[in-house]
């Protein structure tokens, strides 16, 4: 049974406070006013306003921020022999604990997403690792579904845990928070807080109703050979990704694109030194695949589209077995030109059902 | 490299090397006695200084910078200097807005035989630099968060345009379908509150045409892919004016566009309307008045007033009606042009410089550099070359600091100057709304002030600004260094 | 890389105010540095020996010279490096003297100052790239564009170099100024005696072909290989057929032509020769006051021509010559000096341009040689002679000297006294400038052998006293008193100006004017007869103030240089040059519309339109690097990279 | 139309008759000149060459006054007057110097002035050529006429604003409107020597004499002038001028005003002809014969 504890709305602020200690960094969802109001993560402190909606950039950066240092280098020289160098370099990966506070499920399964190629392929990539490892996440359950969310789809769901060590579900008079991982029971434990087993089922029951709102989803089984299926036909591609601008807000603000590309800034014998940097990158962008000779196999956009769909949605589960895409529904919200990747999920499912129905004919 | 504590501040030159880097030379010869400060990089023409460069040292940690070239009509290669005048005057207009102190930066003209001259300017220009003091860092200011005044007076009447002739419209379309390849429009998206841009290939894609205030995106940022082919695309005024400044760069040829249009009555500002409209789950219904939209969403109705909620580039629109279209339909609307200040650039006109550098500083955290604000600018030609992300030429890191992040914007901006025809589509394409269009917007004001009230995308035979010059200048005016 | 890093102490020059060892050390830490020291004199011999032994010792491929001005010694260094196998563009220079060490005492400063340029030098030099000269053919063949006496010397000794010459002259005879005045100074020899013969060779020489009543339209190309239209206006005389006989003035009915040989002092036939000596001697028709062409009726000179020459229908045409450079000789004009009020601005008969009075003395003007008033006739006694109207004047935007005009106003108050013995001249001054040689010396002797009376001080007002003389009144600065004088004819020193059109053919032929229309040569001292476009030299007054002997000196260096520019059999392009990447570029055109050299061209590049530097004519200057918003255009060894190199060298916080 | 008046100190007194042909003038033409409450003399000549700020503070205080009645135009007829007017209030638009010539006045100076020009540049500004024609009575037709305007009218050029500084034309065109065949005079802005008549007698009668000689050379009937100082000058020392050139003039000077008060048919005492010392007779006379000699030309056709 897991531990399960309670907060009131002005409860939160010494909650924060409990998570902010030893050093842990905790991100909290704060609001950028704007004409264009946006939310994102930033570190909490103490007295900081902070919002518990749905940030518009989810949390991704806690793990894989977007540009990192990979290693940093110096030079220095001999004074005697102006030709000698020596090099000094430091690879350790910058990772602090950290919290992150109200995510929503569909970022706390990014990270489940992330977690596959980052730490259970053949290379286990450090940097992340060592982020991941010192990562809690408190997730904040989806009171309701929306016009642009589509979780249930890709096998989550407005309460859904995976991914997250703590689970937080909104009730009439607070917020009853449950483990689900040792992490999350060892944090929860000693924040202090009330217990909430009392209103454990009041929370069970908003996770419901937030069920409930949601419209049913299609069946996606067999996305992931509908999409295959479609790969060759650049009509089709072409077609959904006519007015795509190639920019990258759909993957730059997707909890669960992993695409980065590495470069050396600085100097060994300038005072900030040398750097190897890792920053996002898109599969959007054209330069993303330009080979050095300038030959680019996804030279059009409608083939950057079909890699992006099909990364997602059926090369990916090929490989790890469920879909790269925690239907957060950040890319269609975000997209300057409304382009919506169900749309193109359920076309190429369609289009798939329809060519093996024409197979089984012949 | 570190300047004398105390002593130096850093101030940047850059000579042109037949006059000024002379002048210095002169000024050295007769043993004329100058500060130490000034570090002179030689270029062969003022025309050569490309106003990034100064942005970049003013951004990095320079002072001041100094761009001295030789006298109008005595450039080297004939003209570089006229350029070169234009440039860097819109660039010093434009600093201010970055929250940089334009007296930071200055330009002038130095013979090779002024020696005496170059020692003036120079200990001018590095008491100017000692009395401004070391300059403030964009990393080092207080983020400081503004939002615009949108409560704003439009130049004509607002609405929903749907008395527009959108039949006569599709007609049109209809009749000249055979000959384009594609014509460019609008189409509902995800629900009734949402446009996204439709490319009509058939008569049942012309059925798809949608007019109205949900048609925000610019339809001219696709014409440029399309070069060589014939073309059609149905414009609101604003876009009409992209595609004529794209007519004016020869970017794309008139004989293979093919413009359609009906006045516009406004369009809505998506943001403020999603935000109101907040999490729902369906449309219920999208209904209409003269004024107002009221949308129906899970049940509930929200009104949303045209002369409240348009686009903040609809208040200062002088250009309802195309600017230039093959078939027009409904009836023109004029409007007299007014100027309007645009409520991003009210909001910095408002500040200090130290609170603009606050602000932009602020602003930029948040930016993910996804570039759709670049992507969705219709006058962003280089596309998959954009200097942002090259290595040769190396103008940007990846660092995800505030500093390269405005760094971009302000390339954006110089790359726009007297061509940004301020349709808005970067800042609305901004996930994050980060209010990058008033960049633009300075930009673009201190293009009209100093090119008798130029603005861009008005006629198709203008040659843009900043690709020409006049020898005698009528509003730029050489500053004196008493 | 391997650099080496050089910084020069130029004796105490740089050493008193620089501690150049201690420079020498910091740079020892720069990246990429390998070897640096501190020579007394790297200029000199062993200087330039040692970094040639440097370059070998440390297997350099790269060098830094920090001492003076690149604008000193750059070719020089890189001659050095070169010699020692690099490339020459695999050097740097630091100018730490004129920018550092001549301009302030402060060592330390300066020190840290020369540390830091030597850094932006050094990281410069790791962006460099070695770059070569492309070599192509030159067209051995010169445009000279004016037929004054400039223009007829580069033109003949251009000729007689083998060189053949097509010298375009606008008016419909060569000889230009010179060949208007009676006399020349200080020798008081006849003009036409000694310009006719040179003219005459001009006509005579196989290598010339001479364009008289023509103009140049266009210019395209680049040194070695430029394409000239040339304008010839119709003369409605078929010069192959006229023989200059003279019978068709003599006959024409339209007598009241202006004629602007002789400066507007008389009139001449609408058909007309415009002096015995002209070159060619062949008549032109002032379409006009020619009766034919104006009215229709008359047809006189066609009637008596014995050759049939005239052709009333005759059109302009364009010719095209191609040639390997250019020099530009289009002299000067006389301002405007109707500016001058007080002068009377041109309304009274008897104050005239020194330029008129040589037609008034000369044999063959219309007075045949006789100083009379064009008012009346009558000979004056009284002459007074002002000098400086139009130059050295602010006030009227003409601050320059014209140069010559001290010395022809002392020959023509000779020549006043030897034409009339019983004359009185006066010459108001503001100073003698007679630094030529014989110049003092015959300006005394117009004032201590000819009685001339020199009177230093400016003329405040020129007006008609109502009995036919003029009251010059003004000042005698030496005497401080106001003079007054009563004149029976006033001679301006008329101020020049760079002939008319300067401005436009100097946009055709890419070349830089000041703002009097002078074209500007490209180093005031070191290069007074080359412009910054390559392959085109000027001669004469075009390039500022001279007299005679100045501008026959200036039409041989000219000649000098073209015979030098041709005397090789290739030429060799200044590998300092735009470059564009064909893989960015987006083909938006905006690079074309700025060069000011037209350098660069659409081309197609695999299917695809893309920008294209015609290296011959590339100049340089970047304007386009800087233009092409997605960088694809690149100066090179001034690329974007090289120069963010030095900003960064120097902003990095 | 309405214009604020300084008359200036001679007006009242060497010039009486300059002024009160302005006014009739003015009056004939529908000018109104409302002059000034409480004006002083604008210390021309000696002022301004003791003390700038003493001197612009006489000027400022005139120029206060103007300004307080809300005019945009101050006219006055005498050129010295105006060349100082002018400079006073140029030099108050350096702060330090208004704060200086404040401080002498009993209270701050207006921020603007209203600008001054001469009653010459009013009357053309306000009537046209044709307008003037029209108004004539009395042609000037048959009389040859010297333009004379002296020295200051046109001096300093960026300050006076009056025209071609060597060559202005306004007089004449107002008096050729007149029917008057004005004479190209090459001395119309030259010194006469007014100011030295005193210290510097013989120069002053050398300057006036050469303008009178030339002008009697190109035959005129009379020389007509716009400053009080020249027309004293060249009038009322016509003699000494005379001597100074070894011959003796008879030439009437005429203010411009009276010249044009004749052509408008003003009575003549209106003029004040009576006050010239050079005789105007002779002139009058030949107007009369000629208006007598159209007049029959005019019956007989």
């Amino acid at each position: 049974m897991s531990t399960i504890r309670f907060v009131t709305p002005d409860g939160l602020s010494a909650f924060l406070d409990f998570l902010a200690q030893n050093g842990r960094r905790v991100l909290v969802p704060v609001e950028k006013p704007a004409v264009k109001r946006s939310v994102v993560f930033e570190p909490w402190s103490a007295g900081r306003p902070f919002t518990l909606e749905k940030a518009t950039v989810p949390a991704k950066a806690a793990v894989l921020p977007q540009c990192e240092t990979l290693l940093s280098y110096k030079k220095t020289k001999n004074a005697d022999d102006p030709a000698a160098v020596t090099l000094t370099l430091d690879d350790a990966p910058e990772a602090v604990p950290t919290v992150v506070f109200a995510c929503r499920p569909c970022d706390a399964r990014g990270y489940a997403v992330l977690d596959r190629p980052f730490l259970q392929g053949p290379y286990v990539d450090p940097y992340y690792r060592a982020r991941r490892e010192l990562l809690t996440v408190i997730t904040l359950s989806c009171a309701r579904g929306c016009d642009t969310c589509f979780c249930h789809w890709t096998g989550g769901g407005p309460s859904s845990p995976e991914g997250s060590d703590i689970l937080m579900t909104e009730i009439d008079d607070g917020y009853v928070l449950q483990s689900i991982t040792p992490k999350g029971e060892e944090l929860l434990a000693a924040a202090g807080l009330a217990d909430g087993t009392e209103r454990f089922p009041a929370a069970e029951n908003a996770r419901k109703k937030a069920w409930a709102s949601l419209a049913p989803a299609p069946n996606l089984k067999m996305a992931p050979a509908s999409i295959a299926a479609c790969f060759t036909d650049m009509d089709f591609w072409q077609h959904w990704t006519e007015r795509c601008l190639s920019c990258g807000a759909c993957t730059f603000f997707c909890p669960t694109c992993y695409c980065f590309t590495i470069t050396d800034e600085g100097e060994g014998m300038s005072p900030s030194g040398g750097r190897r940097l890792r920053s996002w990158d898109t599969c959007m962008s054209p330069l993303f695949t330009r080979e050095a000779s300038g030959h680019n196999p996804r030279m059009v956009k409608a083939q950057r589209m079909r890699n992006r769909v099909s990364h997602k949605y059926a090369t990916f589960p090929e490989n790890w077995g469920a879909f790269s895409c925690s239907g957060c529904g950040r890319c269609i919200g975000n997209c300057p030109v409304g382009l919506d990747i169900r749309e193109i999920v359920l076309a190429a499912v369609q289009r798939g059902a329809e060519s093996m129905h024409e197979k089984q004919e012949q | 490299m570190s300047v004398l504590d105390g002593k130096e501040l850093r101030i940047v030159g850059f000579l042109c090397n037949w006059c000024s880097y002379g002048g210095a030379d002169t000024a050295g010869v007769a043993r004329a006695t100058q500060p130490t400060d000034l570090r002179i990089i030689r270029v062969p023409c003022s025309g050569r200084v490309d106003p990034l460069f100064i942005i970049k040292a003013l951004f990095n940690g320079a002072d001041g910078v100094l761009v001295s070239g030789c006298h109008p009509r005595d450039c080297h290669y004939s003209s570089g200097n006229f350029y070169a005048r234009r440039r860097l005057e819109v660039l010093k207009q434009f600093l201010p807005v970055l929250g940089i102190d334009d007296r930071r930066f200055a330009y002038t003209w130095v013979s090779a035989s002024e020696g005496q001259r170059w020692q003036h300017v120079v200990t001018q220009f590095t008491k100017q630099i000692h009395d401004l003091g070391p300059a403030p860092r964009l990393e080092d200011a207080e983020p400081l968060l503004k939002v615009a005044d949108m409560a704003l007076t439009a130049l004509r009447p607002l609405g929903t345009g749907q008395h527009a002739a959108l039949d006569a419209l599709k007609a049109a379309i209809r009749a000249k379908l055979p000959e384009l390849e594609c014509i460019i429009g609008w189409q509902q998206g995800r629900d009734a509150a949402h446009t996204v841009p439709l490319f009509m290939r058939t008569p049942e894609d012309v059925d798809k045409l949608v007019w109205g205030p949900f048609n925000v995106c610019n339809p001219a940022v696709y014409l440029p892919s399309f070069k060589g082919k014939k073309v059609g695309v149905v414009v609101k005024g604003c876009d009409s004016r992209s595609v004529v400044e794209l007519l004016q760069e020869n970017l794309i040829a008139r004989e293979d566009v093919t413009v359609f249009s009906l006045p516009c009555e406004g369009t809505l500002d998506m943001a403020r309307v999603d935000q109101e409209l907040g999490r729902y789950t369906t449309i219920d219904n999208v209904a209409y008045d003269a004024a107002h939209v009221i949308i129906t969403a899970d049940g509930v109705a929200h009104s949303f007033c045209m002369a409240d909620c348009a686009q903040g580039k609809c208040y200062g629109c002088a250009t309802p009606s195309a600017v230039l279209a093959d078939e027009r339909l409904g009836t023109p609307v004029e409007v007299t042009p007014s100027d309007v200040t645009p409520p991003e650039l009210a909001l910095l006109d408002a500040m200090t410089l130290k609170e603009r550098l606050s602000f932009w500083h602020g602003q930029m955290q948040r930016c993910l550099r996804c570039y759709a604000c670049r992507n969705a600018c219709p006058m962003c030609v280089c596309r998959d070359y954009c200097i942002s992300d090259s290595r040769d030429p190396h103008w940007m890191t990846q660092e995800a600091s505030a500093k390269e992040k405005l760094f971009f914007q302000t390339i954006h901006a110089l790359h726009l100057a007297g061509r940004c025809t301020g349709c808005g589509e970067c800042q609305r394409a901004c996930p994050v709304g980060i209010p990058i269009l008033a960049l633009r917007q300075q930009i673009a004001r201190a293009v009209a002030q100093l090119f008798d009230g130029y603005k861009p995308g008005l006629h198709p035979e203008d040659v843009p600004p900043l690709l020409g010059y006049e020898v005698v200048e009528q509003n730029i005016h050489e500053r004196d260094w008493k | 890389m391997r650099i080496g890093v050089f910084i020069c102490h130029c004796g105490s020059n740089i050493a008193g105010t620089v501690d150049c060892a201690k420079v020498a050390h910091i740079a020892r830490a720069y990246p990429d540095v390998v070897y640096a020291t501190d020579p007394m004199y790297t200029c000199a011999e062993p200087g330039q020996a040692a970094i040639e032994a440097a370059i070998h010792e440390y297997k350099l491929d790269g060098v830094v010279v920090a001492s003076c001005s690149p604008r000193m010694h750059e070719p020089t260094f890189r001659r050095t490096v070169e010699r020692a196998g690099l490339n020459r563009y695999m050097f740097e220079m630091a100018n730490i003297r004129e920018h550092v060490s001549w301009i302030g005492k402060d060592m330390e400063a300066n020190t840290n100052k020369a540390a830091e340029l030597v850094r932006l030098a050094v990281e410069k030099l790791r962006n460099n790239v070695p770059l070569t000269a492309k070599q192509f053919d030159v067209n051995k063949r010169v445009l000279v564009i004016g037929g004054g006496v400039a223009g007829i010397q580069a033109a003949l000794d251009c000729a007689d170099g083998g060189v053949p010459v097509v010298l375009v002259e606008r008016e419909a005879t060569i000889g230009g100024k010179m060949a208007k005045l009676d006399k020349t100074f200080p020798t008081v020899d006849c003009s036409a005696c000694i310009l006719g013969p040179k003219m005459v060779d001009v006509a005579q020489h196989p290598n010339i072909t001479l364009y008289a009543c023509a103009e140049v339209e266009d210019v395209s190309g680049y040194v070695g290989n430029f394409t000239v239209k040339i304008r010839k206006r119709a003369t409605y005389v078929d010069w192959s057929k006229c023989t200059g006989c003279g019978a068709c003035t003599e006959k024409c009915p339209s007598k009241k032509s202006p004629d602007a040989f002789n400066e507007f002092t008389g009139t001449t036939t609408a058909i007309s020769i415009a002096f015995p000596q002209a070159i060619p001697k062949k008549a032109v028709i002032n379409p006009q006051h020619c009766r034919q062409l104006t009215k229709g009726k008359c047809g006189v000179c066609a009637k008596v021509c014995p050759t049939g020459a005239i052709n009333y229908d005759m059109q302009d045409e364009i010719v095209t010559e191609e040639v390997g450079s250019i020099v530009a000789a289009t002299g000067y004009d006389l301002m405007d000096w109707s500016v001058y009020g007080e002068y009377g601005g041109g309304n009274y008969p008897d104050v005239i341009t020194a330029l008129q009075y040589e037609r008034l003395m000369s044999a063959s003007g219309p007075t045949g040689g006789h100083i009379v008033r064009p008012s009346d006739g009558r000979e004056p006694k009284n002459i007074v002679f002002v000098q400086c109207v139009g130059s050295r004047d602010k006030s009227v935007g003409r601050p320059y000297c014209s140069g010559f005009c001290c010395m022809y106003t002392a020959k023509q108050a000779i020549l006043t006294k030897d034409h009339i013995p019983d004359s009185q001249s006066f010459v108001f001054y503001m100073d003698i400038r007679a630094p030529g040689k014989m110049y003092d010396e015959f300006t005394r002797r117009a004032i201590e052998e000819y009685g001339t009376e020199y009177i230093r001080g400016r003329v405040s007002q020129i007006y008609p006293n109502g009995n036919g003389r003029l009251t010059v009144m003004g000042v005698d600065t030496l005497l401080g008193r106001q003079v007054e004088i009563q004149a029976d004819l006033v001679v301006l020193a008329v101020g020049i100006e760079a002939s008319k059109g300067s401005p436009q053919l100097a946009e055709k032929l890419r070349i830089s004017y000041d703002s009097y229309g002078f074209f500007m040569e490209s180093h005031v001292k070191l290069k007074p007869v080359e412009t910054n476009t390559a392959g085109v030299f000027l001669a004469g007054v075009c390039q500022g103030a001279k007299d005679i002997p100045a501008s026959v000196a200036q039409g041989s260096a000219a000649a000098a240089k073209v015979l030098a520019l041709f005397a090789k059999h290739k030429l060799e392009s200044d590998p300092q040059i735009a470059q564009v990447d064909m893989r960015r570029c987006v083909a938006c055109g905006k690079c074309i519309r700025c060069c000011p050299f037209g350098a660069i061209k659409e081309t197609e590049f695999r299917g695809e339109a893309k920008a294209q530097v015609v290296e011959t004519v590339c100049q340089g200057c970047g304007l386009c690097t800087s233009t092409c918003p997605q960088g694809a255009i690149q100066l090179s060894h001034a690329t974007d990279n090289q120069i963010l190199a030095e900003v960064n060298a120097l902003c990095q916080c | 139309m309405n214009f604020a008046y300084y008359p200036g100190c001679s007006a009242k007194g060497s010039s009486s008759d300059y002024e009160s042909s302005t006014q009739a003038v003015c009056r004939a033409l529908d000018i109104t000149l409302e002059e000034i409450p409480g004006w002083n003399c604008c210390g021309s000549t000696p002022a301004h060459a003791v003390d700038t700020e003493l001197s612009a503070a006489l000027c400022v205080r005139n120029l206060d006054i103007a300004a307080r009645q809300g005019a945009d135009l101050l006219l006055t007829p005498c050129p010295s007057c105006l060349s100082n007017l002018r400079a006073a209030a140029r030099r108050m638009e350096k702060p330090a110097f208004r704060q200086r010539v404040n401080e002498l006045l009993d209270a701050p100076a207006a921020e603007t002035f209203p600008e001054v020009t001469s009653v010459m540049q009013g009357i053309a500004r306000q009537i046209d050529r044709e307008t003037l024609a029209a108004r004539v009575q009395t042609s000037l037709k048959g009389l040859r006429l010297a333009a004379y305007y002296g020295c200051l009218m046109s001096r300093p050029s960026e300050l006076m604003r009056f025209e071609d500084p060597e060559n202005p034309l306004l007089m004449e065109g107002l008096l050729s409107a007149c029917g008057a065949e004005m004479v190209d005079f090459p001395l119309k802005t030259a010194c006469c020597g007014a100011s030295f008549g005193i210290p510097e007698r013989a120069m002053t009668a050398r300057n006036s004499g050469r303008i009178l000689e030339l002008a009697r050379r190109l035959g005129v009937d009379a020389v007509v002038t716009a400053c009080p100082l020249c027309q004293m000058n060249l009038d009322l020392r016509q003699k000494q001028a005379g001597r100074a050139c070894e011959t003796s003039f008879h030439l009437p000077v005429l203010y411009f005003t009276q010249m044009l008060g004749l052509a408008l048919g003003l009575k003549r005492n209106e003029l004040g002809l009576n006050k010239l010392a050079v005789s105007a007779n002779g002139l009058l006379e030949k107007m009369d014969n000629l208006r007598r000699a159209d007049a029959v030309e005019g019956g007989r056709s």
